[in-house]
């Protein structure tokens, strides 16, 4: 009598759609921007290379926004995590290694504090995390309001060593050139997979889940709500951290204005890659995604270049725009079905 | 049009290119259009890398984020330009991807803002403006003033720029230096984030705490414009008879419009059309010259009245305009 | 302690603003017993149960438990479940984004080497469920599962946990005679383990049934403990109503006859299907006249009016409403052609749940009249006054959040609100669900009332008994189709049964 | 046993009127308010002076009042849509800036500049008030009928709106250096009192009347909270929600219009930059729940109020403009502490132990 349907459930429906997407969209870049370079594999890993950052950083969103909660200060931790680190590594002689260190202190304090406002104090996380935004901006121009270049040689050595890949392609030169990635995308990959590990197979991730599911009931399912709250907060705090550090080494520098609007990145990748906002729907993967798309279409915008700043503004909204209701409409008539 | 693959042997590439009618192909990362004078700046390269002149310019916007400007030159890299133009958002952080630039042989030409990199062989050339130069200029042209008018007091505020930019931090430092070199009192600085809604707000502000100001150094026009209209909604009056002297930087059209009736009285200019200016050095590279290292594009100052016809700053003569109708008729921006 | 006492709770009370909720009660647990909780709507047994599993802090009283000399308190539901006492609260609290095999095993995962064991899990529920007979996937999501399933699962998660004390608190209030029977049968497993349950019902058959001892409350208050054999049931109605009332009175009988003898239709539905629910269907509904939907779990009953009513676009099918073809594309039409539907799921379709006991009340009403006619103060007022009073909602005030409202208490909000818009057909989709026994009389007197006022009902409900002492014709449903209609003699428990099943009964369904 | 509890309600009856002020929603709003300027009575001694400057009033606090004007019309918008939607509007601010642009465009028939209008102006406002409302339409049609999350569908206008402000000035500042064009920002004749103050206060009359004389605040609140039940009800959750977003594009345009005029011309980068942020936040300092359902408008005028009393508050004491988020992050998580439920609680179960010993306490010296 059970008979174990395998049906693809309506949630990973929308992932296999935003993926098809994602391909068809950039494999239309490659035909169409063939001449421009678009097809080369380095391309493609460039993808990785500069939102190596973003892609952490999304991470730690992803995992707030299933709680159904959001965190907007992501952008001015990053911000305030490069300004640290290159205050102190240039004018206070630490380390990189020190640098690191204070990268993820800044992230674990944010995730504490925010984390107990939002979960023990029960206030709004738009709210909090808005206040973060604020002291975040605030302290990074009390730390220092010029520009502070990195000049660390340890630092920019972890930042310039360039990974050689067996791939790659020949110039108009005919010279071959090797494909390369830097380290920042290895270790955005390895976070991406604990994440994702996490948020499948340990008790913390599912109760993420629950919660944004129906925070009531997983109370009453025996949950620790509040701490598990906590817990995310502190996750995706760490995580901006990471990304931050991550942001730093690609930027390689610390000034007030970096890093603004991140935080509509992030969380706009990840509601690409099928993240609710309402809560308890989202994966990583689906993230991932998310931050290529949004990399992909920046990219295309970038090749096609013959565009004014505001057609710029207007092509990547409507190419959103697009993207987004593309998904609706599927998920509507999954729904019909 | 990027065809040109065949024809491609060895550095003179685009040299060979542009003699058998193809183009030179430029990748621009702009910073944005946040204001006019970027707006022009934007203008005065598209018109000079026209297809018409014999280039094709791949323009990218980079919405004041500097990681879409480190993006944007990988991606220019991918698309094998023969130039990178580059207007940085910031000074610091692009030793990684110039890196990059160099490795591919491309050569890249800063303008605007000046990059602090660890190896100055990582770009080519710099074109932009002396932001510390204009302060200078502008303070010295209001000692004059002050010496020509008999003031002897200036109680000075200065409404800056968004904190951190080039420009903000040139004009500042002009005029802190200035300040304590003249004896004048500085009273506040507050920044006005280069708006007309902001600078209104705080020179709201600042009359409410010092009623004895008698000069606003306003970093740029749209400030310029606020400070008056609070100056005015004060019961103050503005310009050379007035009780508040209002300096301004840009000269724009608006601006300098101001500077006619002596709402502005003194109005330094930071000029944006970089386009000829950078396309000399490429002619330069083309013909396999070197050019120079760093060119400051030239900048004049403008003023109501005669007051002060030139001033001096570190030995040099600048001389300064006389705002009329001509003048204004005659800028192109 | 007496030597198998499991659980005492004494001189426990609680307060709601405005609300006394529970005063000095003291609770005794035993091991092995089926102990029944009574009361009317709102008499304390959820806050009673939600004070003991520490959803809610008491304000005063002493919790102990076997085995344990100092008072415990439970913080938070994990606390109790810590504790050994696991709980099926009265509205299903499971996560509708996660799957069957999730709900019913999170927080308690099976692992290996530390990471959650899927495999294992799916395992584990499909046997758990096969168990129970509950015809789910464990890998379905649960938001796909129908609420009597749910219901299910919340009970089987609770069931599945090691624990001494078991709480259900109404469990069976939207299950069927089957899966109750099944319920049962796992209870007295449970029971002679040495497990001791609490169990809320206002159904008195099933008290009588299954437990050992009852408790009854009323208005907060302690009213007494008794054994089942000591109590006979008419005792237990005037214990938890206060007064002397008669369940049993045969209510239809003095409405017989009263009808009207003409037939008018008010709705004729013709060939009316749903996509993959509802096979083409047709029925007719007469003035005065009081028809039952009738059929197993998932039969289709609620998607059948939930497709006259426009709360689903029906795919097929004509439907006039007094002789004359109507267009439904949403309720507001079914409303304005004189449509009420009170929907079975209270939670999810019913309460708002911030709004006030006014606002629920006249919501419907004033979004019938059109933004642009406000109800003024005073006739919200009175029309809530009105309703509170005919349908005895305990409340604090017109002004309370309904969310504050006991689970019973919320449903006569919701069957007001609906009787308020005056409507000429009215729907009622399980409307006793969760109503105690002499509010539950009084809404089928009022049902009968209405028909004989003139108004055309469609009754579904889940107890039979119920159907056949407000109904005058029933419709069977079985698979989505409607396989039949019976009338006057036939309309007897056996004969439902026998429709029910199928004819002669030898292919009976199984669920 | 009975007099104690007689006891207890004679108490009852003394504190009955404190308790009714305390328990209004609009309490904790205002008392933040007014301790935002206290600070000011201690740190700036002249922030109360008002004075009658060149014909018109002058002074900190009517700078307060005045600059708030545009976040007060927002915070309005915002609230509708975050009771009918429990999102979001983040496009508020760039709507703003196409509302300033359109504006300014017409009037200066094209050009850069004018001194003189080129067109009527209230056809130019009336162009940028339906142009809002479009924007508005635009956002409400995606999550409405598209049911996308408010914050996605709106951050597509948020990124677009200030590219299609820039298209529309041709990415100049337009200027209209018209006295006609500065009176929506400025004075009107010889009014004493700043006229954004006086259209912050028509607007939210307007909306209060609307929803006080129709069932339109009773419906919002119902679909915010339930929409699925309020479908069943009988409401178009839909056209409901639709009519939020459009009621707060049009009210962005109005305060585009304030902002525009302040600076008699039109800056698309910079009209209403970073207010989207504010308005949300003084929605929340308003006592209102981002999650949508039950909402109090006048909460959200005052947070609007508050926030910029804090802004101005921060300038008279010299802050730099750029360390200033610092002490408004502090100042907000002040504020939403005290209006947490947790404190609440706490605050109550307080008070409720000083009742109880006190009552202890009463009660052993009677009997
Ligand atoms: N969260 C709450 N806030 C305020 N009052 C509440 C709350 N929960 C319950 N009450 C009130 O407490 C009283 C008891 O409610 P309770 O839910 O325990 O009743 P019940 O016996 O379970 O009734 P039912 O049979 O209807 O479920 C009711 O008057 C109810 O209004
Ligand atoms: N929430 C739901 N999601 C998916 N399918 C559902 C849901 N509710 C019911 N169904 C399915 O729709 C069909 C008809 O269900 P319906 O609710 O109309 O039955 P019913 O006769 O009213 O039974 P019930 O007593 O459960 O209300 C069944 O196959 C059921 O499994
Ligand atoms: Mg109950
Ligand atoms: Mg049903």
């Amino acid at each position: 009598m059970n008979k174990p349907k395998k049906k693809l459930n309506g949630n990973s429906f929308l992932l296999m759609i935003t993926i098809l997407l994602f391909i068809i969209m950039y494999a239309a870049g490659m035909i169409i921007f063939a001449d421009k370079g678009f097809a080369k594999p380095q391309m493609f890993l460039n993808l990785f290379i500069s939102n190596a950052g973003l892609l952490v950083i999304a991470m730690g969103q992803t995992i707030v926004m299933i709680t159904a909660g959001i965190d907007i200060s992501v952008g001015s931790v990053t911000a305030l995590v490069c300004m640290v680190v290159a205050n102190q590594m240039e004018n206070h002689g630490a380390s990189a290694f020190t640098a690191v260190a204070f990268a993820l202190a800044i992230g674990l304090a944010y995730g504490l504090i925010q984390g107990f406002l939002v979960s023990y104090m029960e206030i709004q996380p738009f709210i909090v995390t808005l206040a973060g935004m604020f002291f975040g901006r605030g302290m990074t121009s009390i730390i220092s309001t010029d520009m502070i270049a990195i000049k660390n040689e340890m630092f920019l050595a972890w930042a310039n060593y360039k990974i050689y890949l067996p791939i790659g392609t020949y110039s108009k030169r005919g010279k071959f050139i090797p494909a390369y990635i830097y380290p920042t995308v290895i270790i955005a990959v390895l976070i991406f997979i604990v994440i994702a590990l996490i948020m499948k197979y340990t008790k913390f991730g599912r109760s993420v889940y629950a919660i944004g599911g129906n925070e009531q009931s997983a109370l009453m399912m025996g949950l620790n709500v509040k701490r598990t709250k906590l817990k995310a907060y502190l996750l995706d705090g760490v995580l901006a951290g990471m990304g931050g550090f991550l942001f730093c080494l690609n930027s390689c520098s610390g000034f007030v204005e970096q890093a603004k609007g991140i935080e509509m990145d992030a969380i706009s990748s990840a509601v690409i890659g099928g993240t609710l906002l309402s809560g308890g729907v989202g994966t990583p993967v689906g993230t991932l995604f998310g931050v290529l798309i949004k990399g992909s279409i920046s990219s295309l915008i970038t090749t096609q270049g013959t565009l004014s700043s505001w057609w710029v503004r207007i092509t990547l909204s409507a190419l959103l725009c697009f993207f987004i209701v593309l998904q609706s409409i599927f998920a509507s008539l999954k729904k019909k079905k | 049009g990027n065809k040109d693959a065949g024809s491609s042997e060895g550095g003179s590439t685009a040299a060979a290119g542009s003699e058998s009618g193809d183009n030179i192909t430029v990748g621009f990362s702009q910073v944005g259009a946040e204001s006019d004078w970027r707006t022009a700046n934007s203008e005065s390269m598209k018109s000079t890398f026209s297809e018409d002149n014999g280039y094709t310019l791949i323009f990218d916007d980079a919405q004041q984020k500097q990681e879409n400007q480190i993006t944007a030159i990988r991606n220019f890299i991918q698309q094998e330009v023969d130039y990178i133009v580059l207007a940085p958002v910031t000074e610091t952080g692009w030793d990684t991807v110039l890196q990059e630039a160099k490795d591919a042989d491309i050569p890249v030409i800063i303008v605007d803002r000046m990059v602090d990199v660890s190896d100055d062989s990582l770009y080519t050339a710099w074109v932009g403006s002396n932001f510390e130069l204009e302060g200078q200029k502008a303070c010295e042209w209001l000692n004059q003033y002050a010496k020509a008018k008999g003031l002897t007091e200036i109680n000075i505020v200065d409404i800056q720029g968004t904190i951190g930019a080039s420009a903000q931090i040139g004009r500042t430092k002009g005029l802190e230096d200035a300040a304590k070199a003249n004896g004048w009192n500085l009273l506040a600085s507050q920044t006005g984030e280069f708006t007309q809604a902001k600078g209104q707000e705080v020179m709201e502000s600042m009359l409410k705490q010092y009623d004895n100001i008698n000069v606003v150094y306003c970093e740029n026009d749209n400030e310029a414009f606020g400070a008056i209209d609070a100056i005015k909604a004060a019961g103050k009056t503005v310009g050379p008879d007035g009780d508040i002297l209002v300096m301004s930087f840009d000269t724009t059209n608006a601006g300098i419009t101001d500077t006619l009736d002596g709402s502005i009285i003194c109005n330094t200019e930071c000029n944006p059309l970089h386009g000829p200016r950078v396309e000399e050095i490429i002619k330069t590279l083309e013909e396999g010259g070197t050019p120079d290292k760093q060119a400051y594009v030239e900048e004049g100052i403008f003023a109501y009245g005669s007051d002060v016809p030139t001033i001096t700053v570190d030995g040099e003569d600048y001389e300064v305009t006389e705002v009329t109708q001509d003048v204004i008729d005659q800028r192109a921006y | 302690m007496e030597k198998d006492v499991l659980l005492t709770m004494r001189d426990i009370s609680k307060t709601f603003p405005g609300v006394k909720a529970l005063q000095h009660v003291d609770f005794t647990l035993r091991r092995g017993e089926i102990h029944a909780l009574m009361g009317e709507n709102g008499a304390g047994k959820s806050t009673l149960i939600k004070v003991l599993t520490g959803v809610y802090e008491f304000d005063s009283g002493v919790v102990r438990m076997a085995g344990n000399d100092t008072p415990i308190v439970n913080h938070s539901p994990q606390d109790a479940q810590k504790a050994g006492i696991s709980t099926v609260y009265q509205e299903v609290n499971l996560c509708p984004n996660l799957s069957v095999a999730e709900n019913l095993f999170i927080g308690r995962e099976p692992r290996k080497v530390g990471m959650i064991d899927w495999k294992t899990m799916n395992r584990k529920s499909a046997e758990l469920l096969a168990e129970l007979d509950i015809d789910v996937a464990a890998t379905m999501k649960l938001e796909e599962v129908s609420l009597a399933n749910q219901q299910m699962i919340a009970i089987a998660r609770a069931v599945d946990m090691e624990c001494q004390v078991l709480i259900l608190d109404e469990p069976t209030s939207s299950l069927d005679d089957d899966e109750v029977a099944k319920l049962f049968k796992l209870m007295n497993r449970l029971k002679d383990k040495g497990v001791g349950i609490i169990f809320v019902t206002h159904f008195l058959e099933q008290v009588y049934a299954v437990c050992d001892r009852i408790t009854v409350l009323r208005n907060g208050e302690l009213v007494g403990e008794y054994q089942v054999k000591d109590l006979p049931r008419v005792m237990l109605v005037a214990k938890m109503m206060g007064k002397d009332f008669d369940d049993l009175a045969d209510i239809k009988s003095a409405h017989e006859g009263k009808g009207l003898g003409e037939k008018i239709p008010v709705i004729e539905a013709e060939g009316i299907s749903h996509k993959g629910t509802i096979k083409p269907f047709n029925i007719t509904i007469n003035k005065g006249e009081v028809i039952g939907l009738s059929g197993l779990l998932g039969s289709g009953r609620s998607e059948l009016v939930r497709a006259i009513y426009g709360a689903d676009k029906a795919e097929s099918g004509t439907l006039k409403v007094n002789g004359k073809e109507a267009k439904i594309n949403s309720p507001i039409d079914a409303m304005k052609l004189g449509m009420a539907y009170l929907p079975e799921d209270r939670k999810k379709d019913g309460i708002l749940a911030d709004l006030s006991v006014r606002e629920n009340i006249i919501i419907a009403m004033q979004a019938k009249r059109g933004m642009f006619k406000p109800m003024s103060r005073k006739e919200m007022e009175e029309a809530a006054d009105k309703y509170i009073e005919m349908l005895q909602i305990k409340t604090a005030s017109r002004e309370t959040p309904i969310k504050s409202l006991s689970g019973g208490n919320q449903q006569k909000v919701i069957i007001g609100r609906w009787l308020l818009t005056n409507p000429e057909y009215l729907i009622l989709d399980e409307p006793t669900r969760g109503i105690d026994i002499g509010t539950k009389t009084e809404i089928q007197k009022l049902v009968l009332d209405l028909a004989d006022q003139g108004m055309a009902v469609t009754f579904i409900s889940s107890e039979v008994e119920e159907m056949l002492r407000t109904c005058s014709r029933m419709a069977i449903l079985r698979d989505g189709k409607k396989v039949g209609e019976i009338e006057g003699a036939e309309m007897t428990q056996e004969g439902v049964m026998n429709a029910i099943a199928g004819a002669g009964g030898d292919e009976k369904h199984e669920e | 046993m009975q007099l104690q509890e007689l006891e207890v309600t004679r108490n009852m009856k003394n504190k009955f009127d404190i308790r009714k002020i305390t328990g209004m929603r609009l309490f904790m709003p205002i008392v933040c308010l007014l301790a935002v300027l206290l600070i000011n009575v201690i740190t700036t001694p002249g922030f109360f002076k008002v004075t009658l400057n060149n014909g018109v009033l002058y002074g900190y606090v009517v700078d307060v009042i005045n600059r708030a004007s545009e976040l007060v019309i927002l915070a309005v918008g915002m609230t509708l849509v975050t009771a009918a939607s429990g999102g979001q509007d983040i496009s508020v601010g760039a709507t703003m800036a196409v509302a300033g642009a359109v504006c300014c465009q017409i009037l200066s028939g094209g050009q850069v500049t004018t001194n003189t209008f080129e067109n009527p102006l209230i056809l130019a406002m009336l162009a940028a008030i339906v142009v809002a409302g479009i924007c508005g339409a635009f956002n409400g049609f995606l999550v409405a009928k598209l049911n996308i999350q408010p914050m996605v569908a709106t951050l597509i206008l948020y990124t677009a709106g200030r590219g299609i402000a820039q298209l529309i000035t041709k990415g100049q500042i337009t200027y209209v250096r018209v006295d006609a064009y500065k009176v929506f920002g400025g004075y009107f004749g010889k009014c004493p009192i700043p006229t954004p103050i006086f259209i912050a206060i028509l607007f939210v009359i307007i909306v209060y009347i609307v929803l006080k004389k129709t069932a339109l605040g009773l419906y919002i609140e119902s679909v915010g909270i339930n929409g699925t039940a309020s479908r069943l009800v009988g409401l178009n959750s839909t056209m409901i929600k639709f009519l939020t977003y459009v009621i707060c594009g049009v009210l962005a345009g109005v305060a585009g219009l304030v902002a525009s005029s302040r600076i008699y011309s039109a800056d698309a980068n910079n009209i209403g930059l970073n207010l989207e942020m504010d308005a949300i936040l003084a929605v929340a300092l308003g006592g209102n729940v981002l999650g949508g359902g039950k909402f109090s408008l006048m909460g959200s005028v005052i947070g609007a109020y508050t926030i910029q009393a804090l802004t101005t508050t921060l300038y008279a004491m010299n802050v730099s403009a750029d360390q200033l988020p610092v002490y408004k992050a502090i100042v907000v998580i002040i504020i939403v502490t005290l209006q947490s439920p947790v404190f609440k609680k706490f605050m109550a179960n307080q008070k409720a132990k000083r009742a109880a010993s006190k009552a202890v306490a009463e009660g052993g010296n009677q009997s």
